[in-house]
Parts: C-alpha cells; sequence; structure tokens
C-alpha cells in the first residue's frame, strides 16, 4: 500500500483523512486507485494533479514507479509563466 | 525517464562560459522578425470590437452595416464558432464574448478589411444592444454574498455552501496544529495584505497572422510562449486536426507568462476562413492592457507566532485571489509556495479562487507566488524585527533544508535556501552603512519550476556541422544555452552548432515555454538526442574499423577505441564520420521526446536599500543584490539577466504598478503613460550572486531560474521601505500617496 | 484629412481661415496621440515646422522670442534662455522622453491645455506671452490667460500660436521649476510647482511670482503665496508660509495619478523646494 | 483620400513614398517600405520602440507623420551597420548580453548612438535618463546601461 497524502480542502472529500492508502505501484495506477476507491476526488483528478514522489513533481507520467515507502503528495496542477 | 542521481561534480568545455548568442546579429540589427513584422501576399487587417462595460448582457449583435461597408472582407461573432469542447470553452469566450461581456474590453466581434481604416470603420458599424448588468472587481466586494454573480454552475466541491457563485474553489495546505503552535509564540502578528492586479507588460503586443483554407489546412505565424499550445487550442476550437494546422513562433517580444494562452489567434483563423484572406492581427497597447491576461489582485490574511528567539511557531495564511472573469486565478500554487522557504510544525495556508469583471488572468512569473510571498516574508520581517533579531539569521534558524517537510507536503530532496541566506549574510552589501530616511529590507522567494513534454531533433550535416532543432520559442537567450549544451556533449566548437526553433510540423509536442522549463527539460532531451547521435557515430566508426560497436567510445569530438582489445585506430572526428555518412549508412541524427520530469525546486534572498522622501513617499531603490540558486549556469550572464529581469518586475510590482478600475468598472490606465513600470532611471545596478546547488534531478544540475527572481522583491522592498520610514506597508503598490499617507498616519 | 505644410504665417492663417476640424501640428507628441487613439478626427492638420521664424530663438527687448516649433532640445541648447530662465527650460526639458523633447514645444504644451503640462507653470511664473496669429490679425495674450480649462484654450477658430515671449529677466532674479512623479521620468505630474522670484540686495524676496500645476482645472497663479514670502529673506518661517499658502490654494481632484490630501501636501512641498532653489540660482549660486 | 506624395532620405538612400495623411512615419517604416526593425510598443511615444533619428535628433516614430518626413534625413536600426560591420554598441550588446527577447533592442541602440554622438563620456546616471523613453521589460536595464557605458569607453580609446 502507498500512502499519499491530500491537501487539506481534499480531506473533506475523502472522508476527512488527510492520508489516504491505495495499492499502486506506478502514477497510473495510483490516480486509478484514488479515483476509483474515493469518487469525491475525481472532480478535482479530472481537472489535473501534479504528485510529488519523493520531493519530486510528476505531471503526467504515468509509468514512474512507486515504491511502498515512497512519500507520494498530492499537489494542485501548477502552472508557471 | 530514469533520473540520474549522481551528483560527480563535472568539468564543463563550454557550459559555463559567455558565449555570444546565436540570434545576437538578427536582434541588434533589426532583421529578426517578431510577431507583427510578418507579411502575406493579400493579407487584410483584423480588428476586434470590445465592450465599453464591464459586465452586459449581449442581446443581439447586428452586423450588416460593417459587411456592406465596402473593403470589409468577413465579419465574426461567436456565432461563428458554434460549439465547442468544455477544456477550450473558456478560452473561446474570453477570445469572443458569447451571452455576456464579461469585462471592459472583452472581444465582442471582429472585422477584416482592406487597410486600417476601413477596419476602424467597420467596428464602428457594428451595433452592439447590450444590457448592462452590475459589476464587481475587487476580490473582497466580489465574495460577498450580494455581489453580483459572473457564473452560474462555476463552484467547485471544495466550496462550503452559501458563499457567493463567484467564489470558485478553495484549497488548503499544511500540517500541524495552528492554533497549539501559536499559543508557544512570544508575539503573534496579525495583518491583512492587499496586492494590485499588474501586467506582465512585455513590450510586444499580441500579434499573429493568419492563413486558413475551406479544407481545413491553417498556418499561423504567432508571438506565443508555445506555438504547439496554440496549435492545439486552435484546433480545439475550430474542430481542426492538429496535424493539419501548422503554427510557427515568431520571435518573441517579452511574455513572462502573458503569452501562454490564446486572444487572437482562433479569431484571426476564422477571419480568414471566411474571406479567403490571410488576416494579420496586432493588438493596441490599450488592447494589451485592457483584454490580455494580467495576474491576480490578492487579499491575504496572515498569522504569525515567533518565540522571541526567532523560531516560528506557527504560520497561517488565507488567500483571497481574484483571477478576472473566469476560474483559474493562481491562489494554489501561491497558497503552496508562500511558506515554502520554511521547516515549519505547524503551517496552514487556504486560498479562494474568485472571479470579478476583469480580464482573465493569465500567468506571469511565479504565478501565485510573488503575492504570498510579500504577505508572508512581510510578517516575518516585522516580527524579526520587533525582537531586535537580525532578519537573516532568523530566516536561517527557520528555513528549509535537504529533508525539511515542506510546507506544500513533500520532502525536499538537495536544496540552495541556506546557501542564499549565507551568501547575503557574508556579502559586503548586508553590511554596508546606511543614511537618514534608508532603510534595508531582505526576503526569501521560491519556485517550483517544471518540466513537460519536449522534442528535440539534432542533425549532423555532411560537412560535420551541427543543426538542433527545438520547438521552444526563445524568449531569453535560450538558442545560446542549447547551442552551448549541444556542442558541450558532442566535444565540438559552439560554433559548429546552430539551434533553430522549428514550427509545429517539424517536432513532436512541445510544452510552453513557462515555469522555468526550458534549460532544464529542452537541455535535457537535447543531451539525450546527442547522445543518441554520438551513439550512431561510434556505431559508423566501429564499421569504419571493422570492430565492434561496444568498443567505441565518443570523447573530445571524436570517436575512438576503448578498451584493450578494441585494436589502435586514430580517432576519427564528428567531421570525418560525417563526411563518409552516406557510404556508412546515411545521415546521422539523434532525436529525443521525452515528458521531462525532475525539475529541481529554486530559492532565492533579495536584499534591497531604499530611501524614502518623508515628505512626498517616494521611494528610490538605491541597491540591490540577488542571491539565487541556479543549480548550474548554462550562460552566466543570461541567468543573470534572469535574476534581475525578475527583480525590476518585482520593484514595479511594490512601488508604481496596478491596474485602476474606476467606479464604472473600466479600466483607468490602459498605457504605459499610467501602468508604470520602471524606467531606466529609476533604478541603481541589480548586483547578482549565482550559487549552484546541483539539481539532482538534471545530469548538469541544472535548475530553472527565469520566475523564482520576481517573487522576493515585493517583500524585500516593503521591509525596507518599512525600515526606512517606521510605518509597516501592507499595500501594493507602495505608490507616494500611499506611502505618505502612512507616514502622516503612522501606519 | 489632409495635411498641409504652409511656408509662411500668411498661408498657414489662410490654411486654417474657416475650415472646421483643423489641428496645428508642431511636435506633435500630444495631436499624434489623440489621433491614434480617435479622440480627434481632423480634416485638415496644418505643420508650421517649415513656417520660416517658428523654429527661431531670437532676443527681443532683452528678452527672448521662442518661435511656436522650438522644441524642448533645442531649448535646452539655447545657453542665453539656460542663463536667463533656468526654471522654464527645466520645465520643457521635463516634458516627456528624450525621443519627445526632440519635438515637443513650449506652444503646443501650453494649448493641449492639459493642467499638468509641466511648461505652464514655469512659464506663467515667469510672466510669459503668446503671441496669437489668426484671421483677425495679430494679438499678444499673457500665457495665464491661454488655458481655459482642461482641454480648452483661448484661441479663437483659425488662431495659433506663432511664438512665446519671456521677458527680460531683471538682476538678481531667476526662477526653477519642480514636479512630482511616481517614478524618475516619463510621467504626467501629479502637482508641478514654478516659482520665479527677485531679490533685493539684503537678500529679501522683492518680487515673487508662484504658480502650480495639476492641482486645479487650469494652471493656478498663488498670488497669497508670493505675497507670503515678499519682503522676507527666505527662512524656515517664510518657506513655511509660503507651503502653507500654496497648499490652501490647491483645489486638486482624486484621480488615478494622486490623491486630494497627497497634491495639498505636495504643492507646498515643491513650492518651498523650489523657491530655494530659485533663490540659490537668483544669487548666482548655481547653475 | 489621396495620397501624399513624400520624398525623404532614409538610412542615406534617396526614398520616395506615398502615404495616407494620418500615417505615422512608423507605419510608413513598417508598411510602406519593410523596415521592420523600427518596433511599435505603444503608439503614444511611451515606450521607444519606434526611436529613429531624424535630422540627428531623436525622435519616436510613431509620433510623428510620414508626410513630416519630406526633404528630412531619418535613421532607422537598419542603417546602423556599415554593411557586415557592426556598430560598436550592436557589438557591445551582443557580448555583454544587453539584451533578452530583443524587442527593445532596435530602438535602444537608435537612441545610444545618438547619446554617444553627442557626448562621448556620458555618467551612469546621463545613461539612464537618456534611455528613460525607451522601456525594456526583461533586463531590468542593468546590462544594457554597463553595455552603453562599456562601448562609449571603448570608442573614446579608439578616437
Amino acid at each position: 500500500m502507498v500512502k499519499v497524502l491530500l491537501w487539506g480542502s481534499l480531506a473533506d472529500l475523502v472522508g476527512g483523512e488527510r492520508e489516504v492508502a491505495v495499492e499502486a505501484a506506478t502514477l497510473r495506477e495510483l490516480l486509478d486507485r484514488l479515483g476509483e476507491q474515493f469518487p469525491g476526488l475525481r472532480p478535482e483528478l479530472e481537472r489535473g494533479v501534479s504528485v510529488s514522489i519523493d520531493g519530486r513533481i510528476y505531471n503526467d507520467s504515468w509509468f514512474t514507479p512507486i515504491g511502498p515507502e515512497s512519500e507520494v503528495v498530492l499537489l494542485k496542477r501548477l502552472q508557471g509563466g | 525517464m530514469a533520473l540520474d542521481d549522481s551528483r560527480k561534480t563535472r568539468q564543463f568545455r563550454i557550459v559555463g562560459t559567455r558565449p555570444d548568442r546565436p540570434d545576437g546579429i538578427d536582434k541588434v540589427t533589426g532583421r529578426a522578425r517578431f510577431g507583427a513584422d510578418m507579411v502575406a501576399p493579400g493579407m487584410l487587417t483584423g480588428r476586434i470590437l470590445r465592450s465599453p462595460h464591464a459586465h452586459a448582457r449581449i442581446r443581439r449583435i447586428d452586423t450588416s452595416k460593417a459587411e456592406a461597408l465596402a473593403g470589409v472582407k468577413a465579419v465574426v461573432t461567436r456565432a461563428d464558432f458554434g460549439d465547442v469542447p468544455d477544456h477550450v470553452a473558456d478560452i473561446m469566450e474570453n477570445c469572443l464574448a458569447g451571452e455576456k461581456a464579461l469585462y471592459d474590453g472583452h472581444a465582442v466581434a471582429a472585422v477584416a478589411a482592406i487597410s486600417p481604416a476601413v477596419a476602424r470603420q467597420a467596428l464602428r458599424l457594428i451595433e452592439v444592444d447590450y444590457e448592462v448588468l452590475p459589476h464587481v472587481t475587487d476580490v473582497d466586494e466580489a465574495m460577498k454574498p450580494d455581489a453580483p454573480v459572473l457564473h452560474e454552475g462555476r463552484q467547485q466541491e471544495t466550496v462550503p455552501a452559501g458563499m457567493s457563485g463567484n467564489v470558485i474553489s478553495r484549497v488548503e495546505f499544511g500540517h500541524g496544529d495552528i492554533e497549539a503552535g501559536l499559543a508557544k509564540a512570544d508575539r503573534v502578528v496579525e495583518r491583512t495584505y492587499r496586492t494590485a492586479a499588474v501586467h506582465q507588460g512585455y513590450i510586444e503586443p499580441h500579434a499573429c497572422l493568419a492563413t486558413m483554407t475551406a479544407d481545413g489546412q491553417g498556418d499561423l505565424w504567432v508571438c506565443t510562449q508555445g506555438h504547439y499550445m496554440v496549435r492545439n487550442t486552435c484546433a480545439a476550437i475550430l474542430g481542426l486536426d492538429q496535424g493539419q494546422l501548422r503554427v510557427t513562433a515568431s520571435e518573441i517580444g517579452g511574455g513572462f507568462g502573458g503569452k501562454t494562452t490564446l486572444f487572437l489567434e482562433p479569431v484571426a483563423l476564422m477571419l480568414s476562413k471566411k474571406s479567403g484572406r490571410p488576416i494579420k492581427m496586432v493588438m493596441s497597447r490599450s488592447e494589451v492592457f485592457r483584454a490580455s491576461g494580467p495576474t491576480a489582485s490578492s487579499s491575504i490574511d496572515v498569522r504569525i507566532g515567533m518565540t522571541r528567539e526567532g523560531r516560528i511557531t506557527a504560520g497561517f495564511a488565507e488567500l483571497r485571489f481574484q483571477g478576472g472573469a473566469w476560474p483559474g486565478a493562481p491562489v494554489g500554487v501561491g497558497a503552496m509556495s508562500g511558506f515554502a522557504s520554511y521547516d515549519l510544525e505547524n503551517v496552514k495556508t487556504v486560498g479562494w479562487d474568485v472571479v470579478t469583471n476583469r480580464p482573465k488572468a493569465a500567468a506571469y512569473r511565479a504565478p501565485g507566488a510573488p503575492m504570498a510571498t510579500f504577505a508572508i516574508e512581510s510578517a516575518i520581517d516585522e516580527l524579526a524585527r520587533g525582537f531586535g533579531l537580525d532578519p537573516l539569521e532568523v530566516r536561517l534558524m527557520n528555513g528549509a533544508d535537504e529533508g525539511t517537510k515542506s510546507s506544500y507536503g513533500p520532502t525536499y530532496p538537495a536544496i540552495g535556501l541556506k546557501a542564499t541566506l549565507e551568501a547575503a549574510k557574508a556579502h559586503p552589501h548586508w553590511t554596508a552603512p546606511l543614511g537618514k530616511n534608508q532603510g534595508r529590507g531582505v526576503a526569501c522567494g521560491f519556485w517550483f519550476n517544471f518540466g513537460g513534454d519536449t522534442s528535440v531533433s539534432l542533425s549532423i550535416s555532411p560537412d560535420g556541422t551541427v543543426t538542433l532543432t527545438e520547438g521552444n520559442p526563445d524568449i531569453g537567450g535560450s538558442r545560446a544555452a542549447m547551442t552551448m549544451i549541444a556542442a558541450e556533449e558532442l566535444g565540438i566548437p559552439y560554433d559548429q552548432v546552430r539551434t533553430v526553433v522549428a514550427d509545429t510540423g517539424s517536432l513532436g509536442q512541445n510544452e510552453v515555454t513557462h515555469g522555468s522549463r526550458v534549460t532544464f527539460s529542452v537541455g535535457l532531451a537535447t543531451i539525450k538526442a546527442a547522445e543518441a547521435a554520438k551513439k550512431e557515430m561510434c556505431r559508423r566508426a566501429a564499421m569504419v574499423w571493422g570492430i565492434d560497436e561496444d568498443a567505441v567510445e565518443w570523447e573530445d569530438g571524436a570517436a575512438r577505441p576503448a578498451g584493450p582489445n578494441a585494436g589502435k585506430f586514430p580517432p576519427m572526428t564528428l567531421k570525418e564520420i560525417a563526411a563518409i555518412a552516406s557510404k556508412t549508412g546515411g545521415p546521422i541524427a539523434g532525436h529525443h521526446e521525452v515528458m521531462a520530469e525532475g525539475a529541481g525546486v529554486s530559492f532565492a534572498t533579495h536584499m534591497v536599500d531604499v530611501e524614502v522622501d518623508p515628505e512626498t513617499g517616494a521611494t528610490k531603490i538605491l541597491r540591490y543584490t540577488v542571491f539565487q540558486d541556479a543549480g548550474k549556469a548554462v550562460h552566466p550572464s543570461y541567468v543573470e539577466g534572469q535574476f534581475q529581469g525578475g527583480a525590476v518586475q518585482g520593484i514595479g510590482w511594490a512601488l508604481n504598478e496596478e491596474y485602476i478600475y474606476g467606479k464604472d468598472g473600466l479600466l483607468q490606465n490602459a498605457g504605459f503613460l499610467d501602468y508604470r513600470i520602471p524606467v531606466a532611471s529609476d533604478l541603481p545596478m541589480i548586483d547578482t550572486v549565482i550559487l549552484e546547488i546541483p539539481n539532482p534531478g538534471h545530469p548538469y544540475g541544472v535548475r530553472g531560474v527565469g520566475e523564482t527572481s520576481i517573487v522576493p522583491p515585493l517583500a524585500a522592498i516593503a521591509n525596507a521601505v518599512s525600515a526606512a520610514t517606521g510605518v509597516r506597508m501592507t499595500q501594493l503598490p507602495m505608490s507616494p500617496p500611499r506611502v505618505l499617507a502612512a507616514i502622516q498616519t503612522g501606519g | 484629412m489632409r495635411f498641409e505644410s504652409p511656408r509662411s504665417v500668411e498661408e498657414a492663417v489662410t490654411a486654417l481661415a474657416g475650415q472646421t476640424g483643423a489641428h496645428v501640428l508642431a511636435g506633435g507628441t500630444d495631436l499624434l496621440v489623440r489621433l491614434r487613439a480617435e479622440m480627434v478626427e481632423p480634416e485638415l492638420v496644418v505643420d508650421i515646422k517649415r513656417i520660416p521664424g517658428l523654429r527661431e530663438i531670437v532676443a527681443e527687448d532683452g528678452g527672448w522670442r521662442i518661435g511656436a516649433a522650438v522644441s524642448g532640445a533645442e531649448l535646452g541648447e539655447h545657453e542665453g534662455l539656460r542663463r536667463d530662465w533656468p526654471g522654464v527650460v527645466e520645465a520643457a526639458e521635463l516634458i516627456g522622453s528624450t525621443q519627445v523633447q526632440g519635438r515637443a514645444t513650449l506652444a503646443g504644451n501650453l494649448c493641449n491645455a492639459s493642467p499638468a503640462a509641466d511648461s505652464v507653470p514655469a512659464m506663467v511664473a515667469a510672466g510669459a506671452v503668446a503671441r496669437i496669429v489668426g484671421p483677425q490679425g495679430t494679438r499678444d495674450l499673457p500665457v495665464i490667460d491661454v488655458p481655459q480649462g482642461p482641454g480648452k484654450t483661448a484661441l479663437e477658430r483659425g488662431e495659433f500660436i506663432a511664438s512665446i515671449l519671456l521677458p527680460a529677466r531683471g538682476s538678481r532674479s531667476s526662477d526653477a521649476y519642480l514636479r512630482f512623479i511616481p517614478r524618475t521620468e516619463m510621467d504626467i505630474a501629479v502637482v508641478g510647482c514654478g516659482v520665479s522670484l527677485s531679490l533685493d540686495e539684503e537678500g529679501r524676496v522683492s518680487a515673487a511670482r508662484v504658480v502650480l500645476g495639476a492641482v486645479g482645472p487650469k494652471v493656478m497663479l498663488v498670488e497669497a503665496a508670493a505675497e507670503a514670502i515678499k519682503r522676507r529673506v527666505l527662512d524656515e518661517a517664510a518657506l513655511n508660509d509660503l507651503a502653507a499658502a500654496c497648499s490652501r490654494a490647491a483645489t486638486p481632484i482624486d484621480d488615478k495619478r494622486g490623491t486630494v490630501d497627497f497634491r495639498r501636501h505636495v504643492a507646498g512641498v515643491l513650492a518651498r523646494r523650489a523657491a530655494v532653489i530659485a533663490e540659490a540660482r537668483a544669487k548666482g549660486e548655481q547653475a | 483620400m489621396s495620397r501624399i506624395h513624400v520624398t525623404t532620405k532614409i538610412n542615406g538612400d534617396e526614398t520616395e513614398f506615398l502615404c495616407d495623411a494620418e500615417a505615422t512615419l512608423l507605419d510608413v517604416l513598417r508598411d510602406e517600405l519593410g523596415l521592420t526593425g523600427t518596433k511599435e510598443g505603444c503608439g503614444t511615444g511611451d515606450c521607444g520602440a519606434c526611436s529613429v533619428t531624424v535630422d540627428g535628433r531623436l525622435v519616436c516614430s510613431c509620433l510623428m507623420l510620414g508626410a513630416e518626413a519630406e526633404g528630412r534625413q531619418i535613421t532607422t536600426i537598419e542603417g546602423m551597420a556599415e554593411g557586415e560591420v557592426l556598430h560598436p554598441l550592436q557589438k557591445k550588446f551582443i557580448e555583454m548580453a544587453a539584451l533578452q527577447c530583443g524587442i527593445c533592442t532596435p530602438g535602444i541602440l537608435v537612441a545610444a548612438k545618438s547619446l554617444l554622438e553627442r557626448n562621448p563620456d556620458p555618467s551612469e546616471v546621463e545613461v539612464r535618463y537618456w534611455l528613460a523613453g525607451n522601456l525594456c521589460r526583461c533586463t531590468g536595464y542593468d546590462k544594457i546601461i554597463r553595455a552603453v557605458m562599456d562601448t562609449a569607453a571603448d570608442m573614446r580609446r579608439a578616437s
């Protein structure tokens, strides 16, 4: 299981938890499982999120491996100038 | 892609030097072609009719008189586009209003005519029946329950019930227990800060030249930060195949985030389609101010607690950003970045995205971060000074480092914040004496930096020269950096490589030039493309030598036999291999396509001295020093240029720049006369100190540098002005009337 | 729109006579901005720069007659003017950038009738007189009487300013102009102040004209401010009285460039500072 | 609407053009004569991107009518280099990275050249005020000011 830290306002959408756990070995699996297990997250996931895995921020790379001990943080999709 | 975690220090031959940029001569002789410099045979002038109201229902548009005017070849309204896909619906609405005009300057209709004079006349003949509606342009006003509402049904699930429909979304970041942390503080600062909307202020107005034929093929010449984005968005709006629309990026006269979206292009294509002629559209400066994409204005509450030793016990900020008439104010990023410089046990930020009757915000250099940082760094400074503590020491004591759990969640890898603070402390600027009415301020800043889709191709010509083809407009010297990287990797001289920014037909997808991504991402892809070419050249040499290709390595611009059993052959240079390429299997090239990930975050500390005229409130910048981590500076002159340019945009934001709306909801200062960007005589030299703490996610250690430099100046200058006057400034811009009033009333 | 470029004052008068929608073009730095913004749509533009004499500065009765087409840069390069009326020259040189200086004229600045025009308070302080030509002949009108309100002048249809006379400068006399702008260049004055004064042999002010810009619908000669310093040495008390008189006299508005309170206060600050400069110049202490 | 016939000298070349009475010199240079090195950043004389010299005097070409050019000598950025030999300012701007996007560069070079012709030894303050009407949003002006000062020093040494 991978622990995923959600940002504050998402916690309300998954029943108040700031941290949820899903079975995932890649970024794609992670995003899929989050959407399946926590339907409240779907609108935000569809709008696009960034994901920090062990301190590095990923936007899209589905097959980025995630270890069971990886630190995974969901972030608002980033926009730069 | 796999990330290279090695932190070996590498000896570079070209990277880190300062060669002349390859597009230099074009740009100093006037030959470089920018957006408005292109012509096409039979070209028409396109012009836009804009709403004179801040908020109005469009009951009817009658274009018949305009269409009947001699010399008018096409008139376009929103109705010509029909339904468009959801993901481009807001952009479409911004390019041409549908049911409502949502801000002063909102495009309502467009004409194509044989001359600018005829086009102007045609615009006057378009009759628009407006039902003027109440408007709101201030973020706090727009959040009130009785505020005029712009859109129904746009509120997201994160917003508590009962709030104004203008409140689109709420975000929250952080960890720990704020109240418990504040209880441990010896002092808590609680203040509200406000920043005005500002514009990127690029000197080149938006411009494009569009051709579209009845069979759905299009060509577009446009000044943009991302021509692939332009292609994809226009294709979606117009129902074209992406492959049928070729977009060429002109030289770009500044962007800073403001050219990461569309304003004219779909309209120009539609006018071309309807008229059967090429259409050139160029915005006037007043159109740029009224109807392109300034950044958000903000209203921010901060509560920060500190012990008398200087330890921050808790930090809280609630940010309200208005991002114009559609969702998308950069408040999420602001909320994530405000406390990112600190290692805090208790930290929380809340952000609200609010719509108002203003032009839709576009990105502006580190979008969202400068405002949040202004508020938070001001409060930290006030606490530090209140305790008589050294503001740099307080920042060092609380500063983030490798292993810190950041305020937005992730744990940092190696970062350079403390290096910038140490460099600031050691710099002679820090201890230089100050005179009467003078003050010194410091502030830290952070930016994420991005990667993104990137494609490059590197071709070896028969004479051994190299063309690097990339897909990101060169906005500040990136051709030079890419040329350096290609030459570095291939082991050949800088002037043996030419870098070309290609059109959308020549390469795979490229993410927009934004997020400080280009030197990092395109550089990364260039290294990989060069590796591919080198591998092929080694293979060719192995064939000539009749040895195994694994027994050949590339060094100093030549293939060489490697290992004890490879045999003794003189090195074969790139030139020699290129000369016989067609005899050894054909042309040689390398290419690389990647979704670049692993961009390293970047930190800066800024230090500024100001003098405030106590009788007029005028602030003069006396001295300014930027300390920033670049990871690895590929072309240090252009890294310094990014530091200096960002700092000066920040100076403008801090002191004089602002969007001024009247009670009528109309913009009052749509020109460079009253939208006051810094001029040469306002400024001192901007000193720079480049720190190089390698980014573990890049083979050279490169970090993006373009955006971080605008994050600290707002707070650094506010802290300096507050030091000079003894009055805490909480509202930007710190224009003379505001500073004088603060001095006279004691804050 | 038609464009004419007459070679004599008479030709210009003829071209303008009876013509509606006619505009005179000298430096063009205001007219072209208004053209571009579609604020004016002239039927005729008459360029007066090719009229002999209108680009000259000539000595007259101890003073200087400045042709209507003389640019700010040309004023600044004129030794005699700089010596006699440094305040008028510095005011003219504050109009716009180096580029604008290459074109902008005193007469144009005056005819634009902006309350914030930089050169107008300085010219009024100097007691300048405009020479106006038109279908009814030639007349002289003190500069202070030319602006009638924002964008309005006392010129009749068909008339234009041919030159401006700066009178003879007496001994122990000088002038200064200061304006306040948020930046160091390129802004419109938030407040402007011109001071012209003469000193007696004891260093007391024997004559003074104190003029404010951008604090009312048109340029403002503040008699009370001049009275406040007459027969006095410009010590702290006198300067305070001068500043107070200016702040009292100012009738500004709140707008995008400044507030009422700010403008009132700064009117006094500038008057005090300009008076100190003018006094130093009158004493020959600085150029 | 009849167009006006104008004869003028541009970058030393005798040039004739026809223009509408309301056309600015900038419009003529860019749209009639193809001299697009002169840029339009504002059209109101506030940014300096359209700087040219007329009879040796620095002006904004957006604030001058094309018709006024009759008989004048006009110099634009295209007239700055002599063939392939760059003006020292042009060389120095490249060498010292005094441009980023390059849109303001032609105007700044024309203005800086005009300064050095008048004042071969300007102070930093003089350079800054001379160039105050040339907006640059990329560089923060630092490298531009240094490049102008440095060129002035080189040219003084060379003369």
